[in-house]
């Protein structure tokens, strides 16, 4: 494969917008802003991956990330105090540390992507990727697939028993249930003597 | 080319969506402030809106990302499925009786219902 | 070249939209009783378009602003993005992707962000309920709409619209799969948040996420929404109904007459219904709808082996 | 000034009028749904034209002054049988009935030809709270959650408030007098968490509702028990039509308030009902049962249908003598939910329609005077007085469309013992549907 | 756009992502980082299959594990995080490593 001068510029483009969408996620007031950043920056690399050929993953990726980003976005709505960054807010510990990681971390990956060398294999002409994709998945690497199907029902369960609240693993937070509704009533949450029985469901 | 067409198509929509906005918005008065108080028919707010919200449908998100993921493996399945015949067929069968579980688990436990 | 593949998607797509959406505006109104009431039918709606375009554009207190201002702008590039994957003939097609089905996927999947972000940056209450209330919809009907074209891809053994339609050749999906089409239109009616499924800006929330919204930004959203409604339906024609595929006429006329069909029972169903409710909907979704599109596909599966 | 051609065309769409309701008017709402080039829209930022019709008390204005800033330029306000903000110099008054659709129309269209300038914006420009060049950035916030950003506090609980096993932050607001889901003057306190509501307390009651003539005449003399009926079944159908705006079908809406132009003793509602079945109102868009329930002193306090529809059969017309001459029993609903209401509706008008043939046929009057069953209760020595403070007990945990749909089913102003004057007298009664 | 080019986006993604991962207090945030840092990976997953594998079909076949990964990852973390949350009212990762003790 050869790109042409267009896909050249395509990619430039793309490469900084995912960037400096990614770099944008960290300092951005807005939780929820900060969310759709990174969507933006799963697109740029998802395009990045149709100008690769890679037709089929480019446009999963715009479909499996915007809803995970949008789910990102709801639960930043969960948690935040100030989900929306009226009050700039800068919640980070070991800043320094990070970024020398971070820098660090970057050097040494770009240094081995510049310094090694890669067998050069490009795609046949006649490839068709979605097509291999599928033969594949039911070829050589059912396993893969068959696992992928086990795992993703396991997290499923997971996801249920820990996050519904009733569960069948007992009655975990059986006091939740209904919701509180009277300001400063009882408390609905888990009650402190239950504690270690509770995150024993858990864990 | 395609990925060129759809971004000229998105961008230029996306364009002239933007000036549709802006163009007639030039000369107008700026809203005052009591203009842009949110509308509560004639009630006044104490806050802005934006606070920590008791999403209740989450657990149903959640699970809707494993689904996703599973259907995200069911495209290339779907492409090669008269190809392969009864090996496909038999997973499709797995693969929706997976999802059929995964369904049932979560209805038993009221994931559906919002809490 | 640049002429045909660039140019060329590009109006047809906003042909459509601007057609489109006057028609949407027509045909909701002609389907309403008491349509005649308001002066002519066919200037009424380019004369409330003319009045939203004099009307000042508010804003509120401290909306998140680039939000704010792109999202109407947004969800309408999401329809024009999703006509342009039409395909009006063999060779008329504005974009021809391998992976046009998926990618139609993913534009169901993005406008549920873009009416989340409508309702989320005008920081105002009613605008807010709105939006959370719409993610649950839309993320319970991807799901199904993954499903019902996952089985219309089975038998074209491709992503690419225009197989899809090869495909139809003999038989129409909307017969050989006789589930698709309405678990499809219900999908249509929650990607435009249209009639029993406007959880987004309903009623009861004196307007939902537009409730904020006046003049030119609040045009540009009924006009993304209607074109998403003429999207969806030129989506389902040819998933469906055989897209260009029938005697006598040419193709993209008979593309128009088959999404026109899918836009006016669209309409049809948005009148005849009351709102759901929010929760209810989603238990709809994942309950019934989802299960029904499951038998769907097994049902495409086993038509797409005995047919080949 | 040239006019240009958009304003032209723009002069040609129907006037978007956001109605304020005030005290004794009647069924304006409804009357004004059936006019021709006026659309009755749910929030200011949607018209273009401010109507304010009837009575306004001092403690409301403040809140119609809000609503007033709210509408986008240019807009202007009529008002109607209301005395007019002094800051408004040129004030559209519109006194008869009449010829208020023509000049509300009449009143959009010279605001687009610039023949009328838009309204002067009547509070001060200025934030809640200062905050420009306040606090930590000059954005008026202080720290993650103090201060006031951009002119407000930031929504937080003072309290820890743990629910539901997560900390739960509520907002509270106060909603109304002038919106359109709610009873016309009622502002209440409304706390959220989420979408369910969390509290609901009343700080404006609502104004007091008026009946059509013919029930207060029925306290003085007898009536034709036909006309009584028809009033009674038109009273519930216009109560219908905005709870089916409410639940979001508009088209059944207009359907049902259609029906209440030529309401007769023939009339049928069968193909109605048979749609909002159809439809799936009850399975799909009310309340589920259960959603709403009053107790039995609470209906027997708030009378009407409401006690029925709880499965109390008290209905004052049952000691009518004539009545039960026309073999007349109170028809009853079991549940007492919010669903139980919508169909006890549909109930009464049926047999209100059912009793006004009969009655026709045998050309009866009423035979009590001072015990009348009006449409939103009985009326003896005692009359439905307000109890708007019941919403405060029901609403609390229904999520906010159940609320609404809740609160549309209600009947919970008073009754105002005076018929109303010119001119809204002539908007009840048979009058009203000749659009 | 070249194999090189290509792999110092992908690390230059990685690194923001190592930041934002080590950096955030809040649990959320913190998951960003680490779908950013999965998000290089994926990236340069492609880039290898179209470079320098010849079209071998488990190029793409990593890559979607990853985002499976990926999607496995946020949805038992987030659920993590209810759970924990329900115990604890906490959702700052220092919080959470008191927890442990």
């Amino acid at each position: 494969m050869t790109p042409s001068l267009g896909t050249h510029i395509a990619f430039g483009v793309l490469a900084a917008f995912a960037v400096l969408t990614g770099w944008r996620v960290f300092c951005t007031d807005s939780m929820v802003r900060a969310s759709f950043f990174l969507l933006l920056s799963f697109i740029a690399v998802g395009a990045i991956m149709i100008l690769l050929t890679a037709e089929y993953l480019g446009v999963a990726m715009f479909c499996m990330m915007a809803v995970e980003m949008m789910v990102m976005a709801l639960f930043m709505v969960m948690f935040m105090m100030n989900p929306a960054g009226l009050n700039p807010m800068k919640m980070v510990h070991q800043e320094r540390v990070a970024i020398v990681v971070g820098v660090i971390a970057f050097v040494v990956l770009s240094a081995v992507a510049v310094l090694s060398e890669f067998p050069d294999a490009p795609l046949p002409a006649e490839h068709v990727p979605t097509i291999s994709l599928g033969r594949e998945l039911l070829g050589d690497s059912m396993l893969v697939f068959e696992t992928a199907g086990v795992v993703l029902l396991t997290t499923m369960v997971g996801v249920v028993v820990l996050s519904s609240r009733r569960g069948r693993y007992g009655c975990a937070d059986d006091g939740s249930m209904p919701p509180g509704l009277e300001p400063g009533g009882e408390p609905a949450g888990q009650p402190s003597e239950e504690e270690g029985e509770h995150t024993h469901h858990h864990h | 080319m395609a990925l060129l067409t759809l971004t000229t198509v998105l961008m230029a929509t996306l364009g002239l969506g933007w000036l549709l906005q802006w163009l007639p918005a030039r000369g107008q008065p700026k809203p005052t402030y009591p203009q842009r108080a949110p509308f509560l028919g004639g009630g006044s707010p104490d806050t802005h809106a934006w606070n920590r919200y008791h999403i209740r449908y989450y657990p149903m998100t959640l699970l809707l990302i494993a689904f996703e993921m599973e259907m995200m493996f069911m495209y290339p399945w779907a492409v090669v499925f008269v190809e392969k015949g009864a090996m496909a067929v038999m997973e499709m069968g797995m693969f929706l009786a997976i999802l059929s579980v995964g369904i049932v688990y979560a209805w038993r436990e009221g994931v559906f219902r919002w809490q | 070249m640049i002429l045909d593949q660039l140019i060329l998607p590009w109006l047809l797509a906003w042909l459509m939209v601007g057609l489109g959406a006057y028609l949407v505006a027509v045909l909701d109104r002609l389907l309403a009783t008491g349509s005649a009431r308001d002066g002519s039918v066919w200037l009424a709606p380019l004369a409330s378009a003319a009045w939203l375009m004099t009307q000042q554009a508010t804003t509120t207190e401290a909306p998140d602003a680039p939000a704010w201002r792109l999202a109407p702008a947004l969800y309408l590039a999401l329809a024009a993005t999703g006509l342009a994957l039409v395909p009006w003939s063999p060779t008329l097609v504005g974009v021809d992707l391998a992976t046009s089905l998926v990618l139609w996927g993913s534009l169901e999947a993005l406008a549920t962000v873009v009416i989340f972000l409508h309702g989320w940056s005008a920081n105002a209450h009613l605008a807010l309920i709105g939006a959370y209330r719409y993610v649950a919809l839309g993320l319970s009907y991807l799901l199904i709409s993954m499903f019902v074209l996952i089985g219309v891809a089975l038998p074209a053994e491709s992503l690419r619209l225009t197989e899809v339609v090869a495909a139809q050749t003999s038989l129409w999906h909307v017969v050989s799969q006789p589930l698709g089409l309405p678990l499809f239109l219900m999908v249509g009616l929650g990607l435009t948040f249209w009639g029993p499924l406007d959880l987004a800006d309903s009623t009861d929330l004196s307007g939902g996420t537009a409730v904020e919204r006046s003049g030119p930004p609040r045009l540009v959203w009924a006009l993304a929404r209607a074109a998403m409604l003429v999207a969806f339906s030129a989506i389902a024609a040819t998933a469906f109904l055989g897209g260009w595929l029938g005697p006598w006429l040419p193709g993209p006329a008979w593309l128009l007459i088959k999404s026109l069909a899918v836009l006016v029972a669209l309409l049809w169903l948005g009148r005849r219904l009351p709102r759901f409710a929010p929760e209810r909907c989603v238990t709809l979704m994942w309950v019934v709808l989802l299960p029904l599109s499951f038998i769907d596909l097994i049902w495409a599966g086993a038509v797409a082996l005995w047919m080949a | 000034m040239a006019v240009s051609w958009q304003r032209r065309l723009a002069a040609h769409a129907p006037a978007a009028v956001f109605l304020a309701e005030g005290a004794r008017i009647g069924p304006l709402r409804e009357t004004l749904a059936l006019s021709p080039g006026i659309r009755l829209v749910d929030t200011p930022r949607h018209a273009s034209v401010l109507l304010v019709a009837g009575d306004i008390p001092t403690g409301w204005r403040d809140d119609l002054r809000r609503v007033h800033d709210q509408l986008p330029a240019p807009f202007a306000s009529v008002w109607c049988c209301c005395e007019p903000f002094e800051a408004l110099h040129d004030p559209i008054r519109i006194d008869t009935l009449e010829a208020l659709p023509q000049g509300v129309a009449e009143t959009h269209r010279e605001l687009m030809l610039g023949k009328r300038d838009s309204a002067p914006r009547l509070q001060p420009d200025e934030p809640p709270n200062p905050w420009e060049g306040l606090g930590d950035d000059g954005h008026g916030g202080e720290g993650m959650m103090g201060g006031t950003p951009y002119g407000r506090p930031m929504a937080m609980n003072m309290q820890d408030d743990l629910r539901d096993g997560l900390t739960l932050d509520t907002l509270t607001f106060r909603l109304g007098p002038f919106h359109s889901g709610l009873p016309p003057g009622l502002q209440a306190e409304i706390s959220l968490q989420g979408d369910l509501v969390q509290a609901w307390t009343v700080t404006r009651k609502p104004f007091a509702s008026v009946v059509e003539p013919i029930f207060h005449a029925a306290r003085q003399a007898p009536v034709p028990i036909a006309e009584l009926e028809l009033s009674r079944a038109r009273h519930h159908l216009r109560r219908l039509y905005r709870g089916l705006l409410v639940a979001g079908w508009p088209r059944l809406a207009e359907r049902t308030l259609s029906l209440t132009g030529q309401l007769s003793p023939n009339s049928d509602i069968t193909a109605l009902r048979r749609s909002l079945e159809r439809g799936g109102l009850w399975r799909l868009a009310l309340p589920e049962p259960g959603r709403g329930v009053l107790d039995e002193a609470q209906v027997r306090e708030l009378g009407g249908p409401a006690v029925r529809a709880a499965g109390i059969d008290e209905d004052l017309r049952s000691h009518d003598a004539h009545y039960r001459r026309l073999g007349f029993a109170p028809t009853c609903r079991d549940a007492g939910d919010t669903a139980a209401r919508w169909r006890q509706w549909l109930d009464e008008i049926e047999q209100s329609l059912w009793l006004a043939g009969q009655a026709a046929r045998h050309d009866l009057k009423t035979a009590e005077t001072d015990a009348v069953e009006t449409p939103r209760g009985p009326w003896t020595d005692a009359f439905p007085h307000d109890m708007s403070d019941l919403l405060g007990q029901v609403l609390p945990g229904l999520e906010w469309g159940e609320a609404m749909l809740t609160l549309a089913s209600l009947d919970v102003s008073a009754l105002d013992l005076h018929p109303l004057e010119e001119p809204w007298q002539r908007s009840t009664g048979d009058r009203e549907g000749r659009a | 756009m070249t194999l090189t080019t290509l792999l110092i986006l992908a690390a230059a993604l990685i690194g923001i992502g190592l930041y934002g991962a080590l950096s955030q207090q809040s649990f959320v945030m913190l998951m960003m980082g680490l779908e950013l840092m999965l998000n290089g990976v994926m990236l340069a997953a492609v880039a290898f299959w179209a470079f320098s594998g010849t079209g071998a079909p488990e190029g793409q076949l990593l890559t979607i594990v990853v985002m499976a990964v990926m999607a496995i990852e946020m949805a038992l973390g987030f659920a993590l995080v209810v759970a924990v949350f329900r115990a604890k009212q906490a959702d700052m990762t220092e919080a959470l490593s008191e927890l442990k003790q």
